[in-house]
């Protein structure tokens, strides 16, 4: 269905338009400009209800995943989110680091070794990600963690990409109210209730990064 | 703060450590600290880690009759798989490895990794949970307890079991057996800066503090105007006591977070004796000091181990490390 | 602050040592701490005493191979006479006691005043006085250098020689041998708050340190912009080296202040081993920890004690105390 | 010297009439209530250039001696005074304690066991205190101490108790320029100017009682 909608913008956006390992690595270097950018924020939203490091734990991870990219070869868009993948896992820690890096790694593993791969085969790819990531770490919508915008995503991918930026933003926003249930947030109880959550805002950056990639070819 | 660059404060330690502790291996590199005798044939190898912020918990811990290795992370960040993967190989004498791990997302993820990825390089893994602090609740609407001053008792207690030559079961058993029968409180007087924040992770004026934190920073369940060492004794111990329930002698580890000075640590154990004598509960051993700590934070927790006779014997085992050292 | 009522401070935790430490005889009401198997026959007996916040010192340090007693004051305040006549007193075998006493007049005056009356009442006394901190220049306009770091350098090796059975006279030289050749340099990251005060006794904004202070919460000499740990490590090396000029290797003691995370201070330990890495002075042993401390202060400070055959043996030798153990 | 220009006044005053056991415990009383009410500008002063617990130490001292006056028979002024000064030594510490103990001690020792003192044996008793006082701690006028107020204090004695009392004060004032050759604010070498001896403050509340304990007869 995602498919449906992607197919039916076609003609007059870009979206249908295959991507490369190129398309890849841009939007990892993308996100890893985007979370140097706001490692700040990150960090402020997690000392409010966490332990103050998410920021710095991406910028840590996604610095090591810009600089493997560099100096590994990456043929296929499967590969240079394996490797991101791999990279996040080695070198984030902490919650995130497992959780993105197994994001990363199976939706690379569902791309499998193709060349060029359409925005539909992304948003499989993603979803299995995702899937991947709420199995792991036993949460699920509405728990305030980056869940909460990656899903709203996924959903929103085959429309467009800058529709599942909005989506994913709005994902983000949408856990200031909620009571987190996972994660050292949910140490917080009610307390936890009023802030948003890094994870989740973190998430909105990368997907945000995807339609920038996209938007810039 | 004493620091060069928040960027290398684990690895500047490490090397610190490394100056001052011949008896120790540090890879600094690769973040793992070792007994130098490492694998110790025929023992039952104790791997431990998480965040860094906590010292002497872990790295101090290593040594004879506790840690065999353990695995700092960045400042309250769990370690990365390969750290411990990397420990698991170095240590294991063929007798297997226990993972001791602090119930967080972040660390359990780790750890479970490093585990999968250490079996498939053919070492036996076995695992424990510590998870002894009451002031979350046990439930499916948090994370669960957090591990906080019992990993103290579960590192000391199954060290000295592997010391013995006890098999991974046992010592599995064993660590399993002293968390369940732990429980811990902590408060905090004043919040933690981490060095790569710069300043403190959330407001709190002096003439308050906060009941039941974690050792990460991050606030507790209630804040309420300053009380007297003798009323957190009160707060803290039977907050503790409710869920614990002792039918016996505990162990009691009465634990600064950092900045509380000693003195005041010593008072405050004074307050703790006299609850417990109060509630009724014998006390067969205390150990007082910053053990388990959250970088510069003011505050204090109380964690009390039911002790039985065998727990009480490994107890008073011998230990070697840099942090506890008894016995000859 | 994690106390009742700032009068009740030092006898509360003399309360909780006595708690958490049956190997020691805590005398709560006269304000000593002894050894519990104290007078040991034929054995030389030390001690100690000075102003509480300073903790472990001295009272972590009473046990075999160190201490025979502490005497410890009101916060920041030396102990009176009187502790000190029932201390020696109680640990006298008839080998003679040895007063360890830091060089500030409050400790010089009333220790003095102690031995006069302990003599009369038939021990003999010994004296040594410390005063190791470079940051006070030892001349007719100052107190002379006050007495830091080195106090637990003396304490130990002192205690280390009663412990063999040396005499008096022995050990005294022994004592005074190990001050001769120890400096410290101790900074602050922060300003200290008593319990009496309630408030940091001078203000030291976040981005300042105090070079050359003392454990007492007085200004050092000179106020910085914060610098680096190795910055710091270059200045308080250099300024111990230029002053000791040590001619072979080095016992070192890396130093808390009280609040000054363990992770720092082990990175800081890197730094100071660089600099006397490149200054040629070659390290025999290094101690990490918060030893000497000031309540609350963050900060540190190094103190180096030329070591030769006789002391290494010595500081090597068996402690059992609450706050340093090592050997059998 | 001293002693003509306490007689000239004599007809005047009532600077000449002797003093008994009673005074001196009066003296003490109003010392020891001088303490309480400036105990903390004492700790404040101590603050700046030392470990801010001169006003707590003599706090403790001060109570603990009208404590051992009210149990403890004193018949006689010296009794009081030697009373005074083993009860600030047994509980004061620090450096004040040793000094005060001693001033006390001394001038208490002096006036032997009189039942009654005139001004002029009290001034000699003091000055005898103040002499050991400088024994026992090296001090001499000037290096920023308790003896830059008592020493003009005992000067101005034989003139009267109020003139003491105000050479005390002028005495302790004078000691904000001074940089500081003895005790702990030797330690801060030049930073030691512009503070106030806060030993030399609470002489001045010591001699400042003994005027007030004279006015209330
Ligand atoms: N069980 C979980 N499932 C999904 N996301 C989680 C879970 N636990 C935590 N997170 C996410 O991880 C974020 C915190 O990451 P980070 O601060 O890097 O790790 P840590 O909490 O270990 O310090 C949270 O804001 C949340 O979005
Ligand atoms: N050597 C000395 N001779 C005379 N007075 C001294 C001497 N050293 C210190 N003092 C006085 O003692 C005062 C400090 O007393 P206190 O704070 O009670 O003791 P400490 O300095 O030990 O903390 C100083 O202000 C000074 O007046
Ligand atoms: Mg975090
Ligand atoms: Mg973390
Ligand atoms: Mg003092
Ligand atoms: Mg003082």
């Amino acid at each position: 269905m995602g498919r449906a909608g992607a197919d039916r913008r076609a003609p007059v956006g870009t979206v249908s338009r295959v991507m490369d390992a190129d398309f890849f690595r841009r939007w990892m270097e993308l996100a890893a400009a985007a979370v140097e950018r706001e490692a700040d924020r990150l960090t402020e939203l997690d000392s409010a209800i966490g332990d103050a490091d998410h920021g710095s734990n991406l910028q840590r991870g996604f610095a090591a995943l810009v600089a493997a990219l560099d100096k590994e070869e990456t043929a296929t868009p499967g590969a240079v989110l394996v490797l991101a993948g791999r990279q996040l896992i080695s070198t984030v820690g902490g919650a995130s680091g497992p959780l993105y890096g197994t994001l990363m790694r199976r939706a690379g593993k569902t791309l499998g070794d193709a060349a060029e791969v359409t925005p539909a085969q992304l948003a499989e790819a993603l979803r299995a990600g995702v899937t991947a990531v709420a199995g792991l770490g036993g949460a699920k919508a509405g728990d305030k963690t980056m869940l909460d915008a990656l899903e709203p995503a996924v959903d929103a991918l085959g429309e467009s990409f800058a529709a599942a930026a909005q989506a994913a933003e709005r994902g983000a926003l949408a856990t200031v109210p909620m009571r987190a249930r996972k994660g050292r947030a949910s140490y917080l109880g009610e307390r936890s209730v009023g802030h948003q959550d890094p994870g989740a805002t973190s998430s909105a950056l990368l997907i945000a990064a995807l339609a920038e990639a996209e938007a810039a070819r | 703060m004493l620091i060069n660059v928040p960027e290398t404060v684990v690895a500047d330690a490490l090397r610190g450590i490394a100056a001052a502790h011949p008896e120790l291996t540090v890879d600094v590199e690769n973040r793992v600290v070792l007994r130098r005798d490492a694998p110790v044939a025929g023992k039952v190898a104790l791997v431990s880690g998480g965040g860094s912020g906590h010292e002497p918990l872990h790295a101090g811990f290593v040594g004879p009759g506790m840690l065999t290795a353990a695995c700092p992370g960045e400042v309250f960040t769990s370690p990365v798989p390969d750290q411990m993967v990397r420990a698991a190989a170095a240590v294991d004498s063929g007798a297997g490895v226990l993972f001791i791990v602090k119930n967080y997302t972040g660390d359990v993820l780790n750890f479970e990794m490093a585990a999968e990825l250490a079996e498939d390089e053919g070492v036996q893994v076995a695992k424990v949970l510590v998870d002894d602090d009451v002031a979350v609740a046990d439930s499916l609407y948090t994370a669960g307890r957090r591990g906080t001053g019992a990993t103290l008792f579960v590192e000391k207690i199954a060290g000295a079991a592997a010391e013995e030559g006890q098999p991974l079961e046992r010592v599995e058993a064993i660590a399993r057996r002293v968390n369940a029968r732990s429980r811990s409180f902590g408060v905090a007087l004043s919040a933690v800066t981490t060095p790569a924040k710069g300043s403190p992770t959330f407001d709190l004026p002096p003439g308050e503090l906060e009941l039941g934190i974690g050792i990460h920073g991050e606030p507790g369940r209630e804040r309420r105007p300053m009380m007297t060492s003798g009323e957190i004794a009160d707060f803290a111990v039977n907050a503790v006591l409710e869920d614990l329930k002792p039918g016996g002698p505990v162990l009691a580890l009465v634990n600064g977070m950092g900045a509380t000075p000693l003195l005041e640590l010593y008072g405050f154990t004074a307050e703790v004796h006299r609850v417990l004598g109060e509630r009724g509960v014998p006390v067969a051993r205390t150990l007082v000091g910053n053990y388990v700590t959250s970088l510069d934070m003011a505050g204090c927790s109380v964690t009390l181990c039911e002790a039985d006779e065998e727990l009480l014997r490994l107890w008073d085992a011998p230990v070697r490390t840099a942090a506890l050292r008894w016995g000859r």
